[in-house]
């Protein structure tokens, strides 16, 4: 497991730089500079916007999308009241941001690795392509539902070789299911990376399994404290004991995690 | 500006202590502050042996609060001695060994491994645990077992501070204060978590798989204030005041209606630098109430 | 979709009640909607007597709550018989007499003034006093008061449905429910208000006047979903969910562990015409839940 | 006691139309138009952003400032949780209003009236100037703390005799004391009309009944419901009895009511 660079990891309070919408419900997040260019993709911050007050108990949890030496990118889609308030944000207000927490998805070099993204599952791997030593050896699989536009893909698409797969109905869902099943035997001999919704994690999983892929998959679960402390975020891993996903992972190794 | 404070045969540099359950082993927060700024720390429920905890899901949001059954999962006691006490910085900040056990015999064994530590100054025993033998309420809520309990722990404590953390759910928790008192506690605690529920009407279940959790928070505050109130007026050992707090105002409220300091919980979610940032702001918010040293504030709420 | 519910001899249109001391007598939301829309309304606590109340200030707000301390002012029983009870839509809206006494007699007396109007539809005993100061308990506190003040108001009910409220404020609610199904009361409702407490560091002074107070609104929510849940497991007698409901969605999360209906306070004070949407709400809520009527929902709660 | 159109009384949703802010923390807010001509200066209004969420349980209460065919304005200063987050009302932001509420200040024809504005009390004089069938007959004495370019006393003054006290430290308190004293003493025989702060309010009582000046004072209080079913908000009348200050004031007669 990657270990996180614990001296990089405080609280801030960003100011935010702007907002960008895309349809419907997907944000695009931009915060001043909070000096992670040493982050790991995968791994996750805590935000709360300094004018929240007390109604909503705690910090939502995102992916790190991107970060630079200008600022760092938040990718989400509003789902909820936390979700909805970060909206509200205006210029300027400021934003109290812990992390870079969790651990990060392997980037071996000169590795095949397969990255199957579903839905907002796609944010971490914008900064992996970004930062990876041996782009050419990236392949991008993104499996989502809403329209294409929605995503950053088509950026990361002009980087690395990328397939999308339109969930346009349930009636979809068997098929991308073999396909993604098909993926995930094809990459034997390589890596694969996951993150996306519960079920989908599942299918890889097993597929992993069943192909001897060597897989890591990016876990999410309410989240109160980000840090490892309140436990209330626990999954279990490969000997049954319960673990912090916020700690010990969000990613783990597919064969070392209960989903 | 004096913000020290002494109760217990403790001496703290400052009332603000982080609650059990809600600051780790103290350890996971030592990127957001230093362990020495604060007046203590109480660390996760310690029980004899390992615990898993209970299944997922354990925590859920709720307005101003938060419902959490986490089901004291720990390391033990004895991994807590080994590997988490000694990092800890135990000769500057007081640390509070939190324990959870289900019967006077296991509080009292407990007690045996933590009473010879050096780096433990007090015991707060948590006493929320159900009392299979006695039909299921929890030994908190039964003021006999509450003194039973309190005396146990105290016969092998070897003089470390014992304070017994009160439950809310109780009719008078005035009464489960002097049982403790007549237990022999040095102090009280007080409040652990409502007992409160949430259910989600889409999959028409419960949102915590043990059906039932304790409700912590900003939501609570008013309850801990009036049982901080009941108990300072029921008994003569010193008091903690714990619920809700989220700044360095809510935690002169407690010591104004007669907390000898206060504990942080939920509040440490907020942010992880919450109980850091309440000590900085304890001195401006003592201005407000025109008070100099913790100790003139102390109990001093005029009623009407 | 079938609104309807029926329960304690009673048949309500909806689920959605307007709470004690929150919707005053009804007449003060004339403007905001039809009242007769409602399945029904709880008026404001009554006593034998004129009360002038508490002094001031009776009411602070808390983070996702308030606290009160209004002290029962009312223009007393007959008054409201005479002045209020004949502009109100009794026919269309069950109008529900909340009865506010400090003795079983007294609570006879009330019930005696009441039995006789057709107007009133149900009797609704306040038997958790949380904002009088008194010595000891409440009545509420005690489940043989609970039973003794039920069986005053049932003998001379005249057959007019008794529903006895709920105080949240003991060990064991659940006993108190069996104490007030025991001295044959038809429906309990609950619950109450939390006792609580606000200071004010800068006057050192408490926010009440009375010093203490009760807690309602959404931060009480997860106690009274816990509260309903218990009570609803040990007695057979319908149960009215009451605490912190503020939507539609939360008015179904008390009928799916098992509530008849529910009571909606604090939440007027966010929009007066609050109680008028939820109706309004509770269809499109209901598919949320896949259900048709509120009958299927019920106690549907799947536990582990 | 002036009776209220009940007709008129109504929950609206209205949307923002945009916020002048002055020098530091003073407030107008104009909401679009609720049908409100009717309204009588010194009513007022509960407001509710329908974004606030919950951690507030109450809607505040404004004085209606001015209100016309257009739209409805509210004078606030910024004072806790509720004015800061009305300050972050977006544009097309949708608020909760009902109101009018309780009753206004007496406007009686021909007759010479002196307003006796407080701080934030100038608020509800606003519109009762511009309304007043006789306005030549009135007289504004302000007393005010922050610099006068935070309310919108030119405007008045444009309309009506004005005079502005301005209470630089609390050493200038007294003589404001004693004028305020002697402009209610000189108003014998005519009305006085007063809102602002308690103790501001109390001189002014104790001036009428010394010099029998027939006056109104509209009262504060914290209001959880505003329409007097929740008997947070009462008062002592005249008779030593409990009356909601929101449906039975906020303008009370001077000597019908314990300060
Ligand atoms: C490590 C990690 C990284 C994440 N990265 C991203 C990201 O890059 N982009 C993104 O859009 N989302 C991400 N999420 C999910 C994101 O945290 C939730 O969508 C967000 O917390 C919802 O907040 P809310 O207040 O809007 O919703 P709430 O009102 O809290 O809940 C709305 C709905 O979302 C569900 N929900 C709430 N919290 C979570 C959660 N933590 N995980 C899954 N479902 C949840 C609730 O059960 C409910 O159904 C991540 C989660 C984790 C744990
Ligand atoms: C009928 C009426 C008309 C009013 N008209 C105006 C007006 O036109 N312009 C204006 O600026 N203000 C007016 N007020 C006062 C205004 O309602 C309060 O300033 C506001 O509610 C404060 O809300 P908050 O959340 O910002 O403050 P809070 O966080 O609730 O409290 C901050 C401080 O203000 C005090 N406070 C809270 N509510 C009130 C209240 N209702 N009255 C007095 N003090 C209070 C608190 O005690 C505290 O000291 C009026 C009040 C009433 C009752
Ligand atoms: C996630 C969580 C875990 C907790 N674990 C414990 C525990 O192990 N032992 C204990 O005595 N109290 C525990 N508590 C209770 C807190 O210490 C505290 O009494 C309570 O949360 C009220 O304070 P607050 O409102 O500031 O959080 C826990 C609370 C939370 C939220
Ligand atoms: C201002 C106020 C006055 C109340 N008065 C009464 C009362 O007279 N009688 C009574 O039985 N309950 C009274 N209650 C309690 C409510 O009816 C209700 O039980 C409680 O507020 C919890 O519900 P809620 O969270 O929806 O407000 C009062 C509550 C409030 C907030
Ligand atoms: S969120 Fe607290 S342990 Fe993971
Ligand atoms: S605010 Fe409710 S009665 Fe006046």
């Amino acid at each position: 497991m990657v270990v996180r660079n614990c001296r990089e990891v405080k609280v801030r309070e960003l100011r935010f730089l702007g907002v960008w919408e895309g349809p419907s419900d997907f944000v695009e997040l931009t915060l001043e500079n909070p000096g992670w260019e040493g982050y790991r993709p995968g791994q996750f911050a805590m935000l709360r916007p300094k004018h929240w007050g007390l109604e909503l108990s705690w910090g939502r949890p995102f992916s790190i999308s991107r970060a630079d030496e200008e600022s760092v990118t938040f990718f989400f889609q509003v789902v909820g009241r936390g979700t909805e308030r970060l909206t509200r944000l205006l210029p300027g207000d400021e934003v109290i941001v812990w992390g870079p927490l969790g651990n990060g998805f392997s980037a071996p070099e000169e590795t095949p690795t397969l990255l199957l993204a579903g839905g907002m599952g796609i944010a971490p791997f914008r900064g992996y392509i970004e930062r990876h030593p041996t782009p050419e050896f990236l392949r991008l699989v993104f499996a989502h539902r809403a329209g294409i536009d929605s995503y950053p893909y088509q950026m990361m698409k002009d980087k690395v070789r990328a397939e999308a797969i339109h969930e346009k109905t349930p009636d979809d869902l068997p098929t991308i299911i073999e396909r993604i099943e098909a993926e995930v035997a094809g990459a034997h001999g390589g890596l694969v990376l996951a993150c996306g919704p519960l079920p989908f994690l599942k299918t890889i999983q097993q597929a992993a399994k069943l192909h001897q892929v060597r897989a890591e998959l990016s876990l999410e679960r309410s989240m109160a404290c980000g840090v490892g402390a309140c436990l209330g975020c626990v999954c279990k891993d490969g000997q049954d004991k319960h673990v912090q996903v916020c700690a010990r992972g969000p990613v783990f190794k597919a064969d070392d995690v209960h989903l | 500006m004096d913000l020290r404070v002494e109760f217990a045969g403790l001496v703290l540099k400052n009332p603000i202590i982080t609650a059990s359950g809600t600051f780790g082993f103290g350890l996971e927060f030592m990127n957001f502050g230093d362990l020495k700024r604060l007046g203590g720390i109480v660390v996760k429920g310690l029980s004899l042996k390992p615990r898993e905890g209970n299944p997922m899901p354990r925590i859920v949001e709720t307005p101003c609060g938060m419902l959490n059954a986490i089901g004291i999962q720990n390391p033990g006691v004895e991994a807590f001695v080994r590997d988490k006490l000694p990092l800890l910085p135990w000769r500057e900040t007081a640390i509070i060994a939190n324990l959870y056990a289900c019967s006077a015999q296991e509080f009292g064994d407990l007690t045996g491994v933590l009473a010879g530590e050096e780096g433990v100054a007090a015991l707060e025993v948590n006493v929320s645990c159900p009392n299979v033998q006695s039909g299921g309420a929890a030994f908190g809520q039964d003021p006999a077992q509450i003194t039973k309990v309190t005396e146990e722990v105290k016969k092998r404590a070897v003089g470390k501070p014992v304070i017994v953390k009160l439950s809310p759910n109780v009719t008078d928790i005035a009464l489960c204060a002097r049982a403790a008192e007549a237990g022999g506690a040095d102090a009280v605690s007080l409040i652990n978590t409502l007992l409160g529920m949430a259910v989600d009407i889409r999959t028409r279940k419960p949102r915590l798989a043990n059906v039932v959790g304790g409700l912590s928070g900003p939501a609570i505050k008013p309850v801990a204030l009036r049982c901080v109130h009941q108990v300072c007026r029921a008994v003569k050992i010193p008091v903690i005041g714990i619920g809700g707090i989220v700044s360095a105002e809510d935690a002169l409220e407690f010591i104004l209606v007669g907390a000898s300091a206060v504990q942080v919980g939920t509040a440490n979610f907020i942010r992880p630098d919450m109980a850091f940032r309440m000590v900085d702001d304890l001195p401006r918010t003592m201005l407000k109430a025109r008070a100099q040293t913790i100790a003139e504030l102390k109990g001093s709420l005029e009623l009407p």
